[in-house]
């Protein structure tokens, strides 16, 4: 099926083509922090919306959730990967650049206390449902996984900045519990914790998670990382397999329930 | 006095710059930034006779100055599209060029006269497999492109535009495809190409290959546009990269009476009227119309 | 451990980067950065039985990630290279591809006898036009292109490529290229391409057209190198567009033995020996060897 | 015929790939004076060399001649042209660029007193020739050529700065004399002045400045300027047809005396 139109889901924002300043730009271990000012995005975004930012001389876009925003500020987290994200985290202060936003569909509010499972710069989708769920006096549990301690400033930079506390794991057992970080989000539900369960992180975390919290009969949902152009729905390339038929992740997505997606 | 007007086949277009099928869809997700109408004309997403769901994942990846695409031609089908799409979008008062495909002729014709009544123009796109021909796309084999091309044209009273694929020569196709009867051709459709993962040592997309589009194919466009005016009196719609105005006009040098803008939307939804308002700006500054553009680089100087 | 030394055609090669044909003269230029034996070959400007002066200028011009040539096939001919040239790279060390071309088999043969003594592999330039086949190259009409490789095979004892075009089919063409007993193939040549000058309102290049190469055309080489490899035992030299080690990477999942590089020395002098160090760097981090690497994108899983 | 080598041409200095820091952009009415640190190219260039400079996005070098060296400072004249030259007047100052030099043959030491006859950035290429002859106390005389009034500052940052003055021609009369600049050196080679002349500029001034040299006996020399990828004797691209054969701008040139160019 093509992306359902915008006039059949009205509730959604209507997304334009916005200037943003880059005002600052600083490592976080592998991972770097750009904050822009973007007055004509204020308020713009929901927890797990994401925006389509260009990058001098690339053909293409890359889209990127919004770790957080602050009035005229704008926050994101991009882990350098390939020849797109590697020029995005070396632009210096004073770049303009331009980003399709607000796009895509948002994490539900939590209705009852929520379990965060992350992995890697999957952190920037997550950390607006955080806020708006301490804010609604929900408890917030936050289990983070990343191969070694290399994320350590990240959790910090994020979670961190709330107070929360992160239950770390590394694969290496180098920092924090060794392993996954799906064993804590185990234990809780193993514990009867009612929990909605939040991951976004490598496909595989976020599987792993998503079966953990079904079969312990929990809502969860996921934000799923799909190669896009045109980030609007229209290019059709952002498909995903659903039990109700095939979705795009732009605009039907890029979070789904869990039970929706075809593991 | 506007300078872009321009007449394609019988159809009046305020400007010649138009949407590339596959990159703007049934234009409903762009319409709340600008009227549609405003633009050249829309070109929509490949129509094929029943509901297709496409290629697997990864379906896009970019390359230097282009992008690949494996969408596999995912679309709803004719039907959903004139129940849904079409009738809306004749509404927005925009010019419509309906893309076409099937797997063999008759389907091609069969999408062609349900399209018709809000088609302005109708594109064939020849680029898709011959199912019955060995697999060699249509665009490739003169004879079972003209077979198709008849088809259609029997289908339709709306003028017909054969979309050429660079993947192969294309003058022996375009000459038998005039004998068929078509009025017009469009190219270029995407050239075929190869991304690998270097993480999982594999192609990167979810097909292998894809299609190569944007600036960096735009040489082999002007290229292909050029040879072609040459040896055809019929009207071309070209496109292959265009991004800005200086791009459109050396199209419209080589031979381009309109021109398609595709992988460019995708950074820039605005893309098609900027780069008309930017032609316009050019041939301002100059005194001339768009059509004292088009073919001249082939007239005498 | 050498991670970076194949053997190829019986030739050894310290690395697998060489330089492409026309972009790196006979070496001269370039002797007094590095000595040229540090490289893995150096592949000649295409040599011809008499001199040519080349095209009209301007006979190169940008465009978005690549470059148009047109320079015409300009060069001293084979007897100036044998006297000045190729004995004087020999005795740098450097192996040592000649590329040859001429307007029928018996140029190629000619030219392939005389150059034998200095080369360690002959690269038969296939694109030349053929004067007596309508002026269609060569590497279009599969029976002509074996013609010329049987001439040149019976005039020398040293391992032949055919260079292939991507501006056809390329399948057939290798096909009938084994047929006739060809050793190897390298790919891809340049793809034809146009750039218009605004001003001029004419083509920018005096040739009116040109070959695309550099970044903009790897996606193209990528997949011809790929589907070649699924359709033939015989080595590969890959080319067109790397600029990286990571491009040279690409190239060798898709199943390329040796990789030149050509446009990106334009840029940078010191290309092949960078793109060697981090093809080097990057097997190193991952404890594989180059060979590791060739074709590993056909192999399960 | 291919370029000679280098051995051939021993007295060539040999050319490598140098690191440039962007010191300074200014603009100099439609040109722009790009300053750089240089300090691995100091003191090499003769007047009339030039560099293949490198454009951040661009696959080419560009050809740019040397206007003023001192010390580890370097200047050039930029005139945005093409894609390339538009992105090279918009770099910022710290943008680290590498070029090739120093590359060509340049101008002959004057051995009398000179004209030079400039039009645009053409400038660039007599500079350090003037300066030479002003040196060795020879006399200067300059005939720059332009469109209408544009060129006055760039008039005054290059001759105006060694205290030369200019006998400038616009085409529209909007400043100094109406007409070209071959006028002037026509009235001063028809008085019977003894000068060597230098022109750099569109090919028709430097075709209409050769020509008249030529016609009064004088030796005339001209930069000629033809597209060019390696800049260095290997791509070929650069042919120049002379009475000699041909040649190739890069490695013969791209100065060639007046009469040996087949006009
Ligand atoms: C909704 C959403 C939110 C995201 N949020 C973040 C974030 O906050 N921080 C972060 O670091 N990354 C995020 N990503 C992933 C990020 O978009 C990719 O890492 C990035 O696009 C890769 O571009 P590249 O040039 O580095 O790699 P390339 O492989 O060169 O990219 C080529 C093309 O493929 C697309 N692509 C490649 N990998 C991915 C991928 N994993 N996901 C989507 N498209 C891809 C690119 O958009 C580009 O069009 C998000 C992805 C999505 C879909
Ligand atoms: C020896 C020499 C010295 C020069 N000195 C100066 C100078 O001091 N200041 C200045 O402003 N310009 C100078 N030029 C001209 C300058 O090189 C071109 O304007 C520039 O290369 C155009 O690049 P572009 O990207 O703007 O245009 P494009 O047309 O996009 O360039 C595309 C390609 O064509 C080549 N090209 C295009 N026009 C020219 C041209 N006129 N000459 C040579 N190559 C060209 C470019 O190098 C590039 O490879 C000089 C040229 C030469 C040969
Ligand atoms: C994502 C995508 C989808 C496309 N789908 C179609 C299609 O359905 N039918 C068709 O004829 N061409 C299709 N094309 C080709 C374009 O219409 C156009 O011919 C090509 O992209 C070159 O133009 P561009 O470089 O401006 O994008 C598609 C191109 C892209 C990038
Ligand atoms: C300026 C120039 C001259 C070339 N001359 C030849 C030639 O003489 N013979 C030949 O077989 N290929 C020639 N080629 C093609 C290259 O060898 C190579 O196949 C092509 O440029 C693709 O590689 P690249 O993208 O790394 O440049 C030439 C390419 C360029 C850019
Ligand atoms: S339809 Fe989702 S990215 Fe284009
Ligand atoms: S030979 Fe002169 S520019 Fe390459």
């Amino acid at each position: 099926m093509t992306p359902q139109s915008l006039e059949v889901n009205a509730e959604r924002p209507r997304w334009d083509d916005h200037e943003l300043l880059l005002s600052e730009n600083r490592p976080l271990g592998p991972h770097h922090l750009l904050r822009f000012e973007a007055p004509t995005l204020a308020s713009r975004f929901r927890p797990g919306q994401f925006l389509n930012l260009n990058v001098p001389g690339h053909v293409l876009r890359r889209p990127l959730a919004v770790l957080r925003q602050e009035g005229d500020d704008l926050e994101l987290v991009i882990t350098p990967f390939g020849p797109g994200t590697r020029d995005l985290v070396n632009l210096p202060p004073g770049t303009r650049l331009r980003a399709l936003a607000p796009l895509g569909n948002g994490f539900p509010a939590p209705e009852e206390d929520v379990a965060l499972v992350s992995g890697g710069a999957g952190v920037a989708a997550l950390l607006m449902t955080a806020a708006a769920a301490l804010k609604s006096g929900r408890r917030v549990h936050v289990f983070h996984g990343a191969p070694g301690d290399e994320d350590v400033e990240l959790i910090k930079a994020s979670y961190g900045e709330l107070g929360l506390e992160v239950e770390y794991y590394s694969e290496d057992g180098s920092y924090g519990r060794a392993g996954l970080p799906t064993a804590g989000l185990e234990r809780l539900l193993a514990d009867g914790v009612a929990v909605g369960v939040y991951s976004v992180g490598p496909y595989g975390l976020m599987r792993a998670a998503a079966l953990l919290a079904l079969e312990y009969d929990r809502p969860a949902y996921v934000s799923l990382d799909v190669h896009m152009a045109c980030g609007v729905g229209a290019c059709l390339s952002c498909a995903v397999l659903t039990k109700s038929g095939q979705k795009h992740a732009c605009v039907d997505g890029p979070v789904f329930a869990a039970e929706e997606v075809v593991w | 006095m506007n300078r872009l007007e321009v007449e394609f086949l019988g159809v009046k277009f305020p400007n010649p710059i138009v949407t590339a099928s596959g990159t703007f869809n049934f234009g409903r997700e762009y319409a709340h930034l600008y009227p549609l109408a405003k633009l050249g004309a829309i070109t929509t997403k490949g129509v094929s006779p029943r509901p297709i769901t496409g290629a697997p994942t990864p379906r896009i990846t970019e390359t230097p100055m282009g992008m690949l695409n494996a969408i596999g031609l995912e679309n709803k089908g004719v039907d959903a599209y004139v129940a849904d799409e079409l009738p809306w979008l004749k509404e927005q008062g925009a010019r419509v060029i309906v893309n076409v495909f099937g797997d063999e002729p008759a389907h091609f014709a069969a999408v062609a006269t349900k399209v018709s009544p809000y088609a302005d123009l109708i594109e064939v796109n020849l680029s898709c497999p011959n199912v019955h021909g060995g697999n060699l796309p249509f665009a490739h084999d003169p004879q079972a492109a003209a077979v198709v091309l008849r088809a259609v044209k029997d289908a339709t009273d709306r003028p017909v535009l054969a979309k050429l694929s660079p993947n192969g020569p294309i003058l022996p196709v375009a000459a038998a495809l005039e004998e068929a009867g078509v009025d017009g051709f469009s190219l270029i459709n995407t050239l075929l190409g190869m991304r690998m993962d270097l993480d999982r040592k594999r192609p990167v997309l979810g097909n292998r290959q894809g299609g190569l589009s944007g600036p960096a194919i735009k040489p082999v466009a002007v290229r292909l546009v050029y040879e072609l005016f040459r040896n055809t009196d019929l009207p071309i719609l070209g496109m292959g990269g265009v991004t800005t105005g200086e791009d459109a006009l050396e199209l419209a040098l080589a031979g381009a009476r309109l021109v398609a803008v595709g992988t460019a939307t995708f950074a820039d939804p605005y893309a098609p009227l900027r780069i008309a308002a930017e032609v316009d700006r050019l041939l301002a500054g100059r005194g001339e119309t768009w059509l004292d553009w088009v073919g001249a680089a082939h007239t005498p100087n």
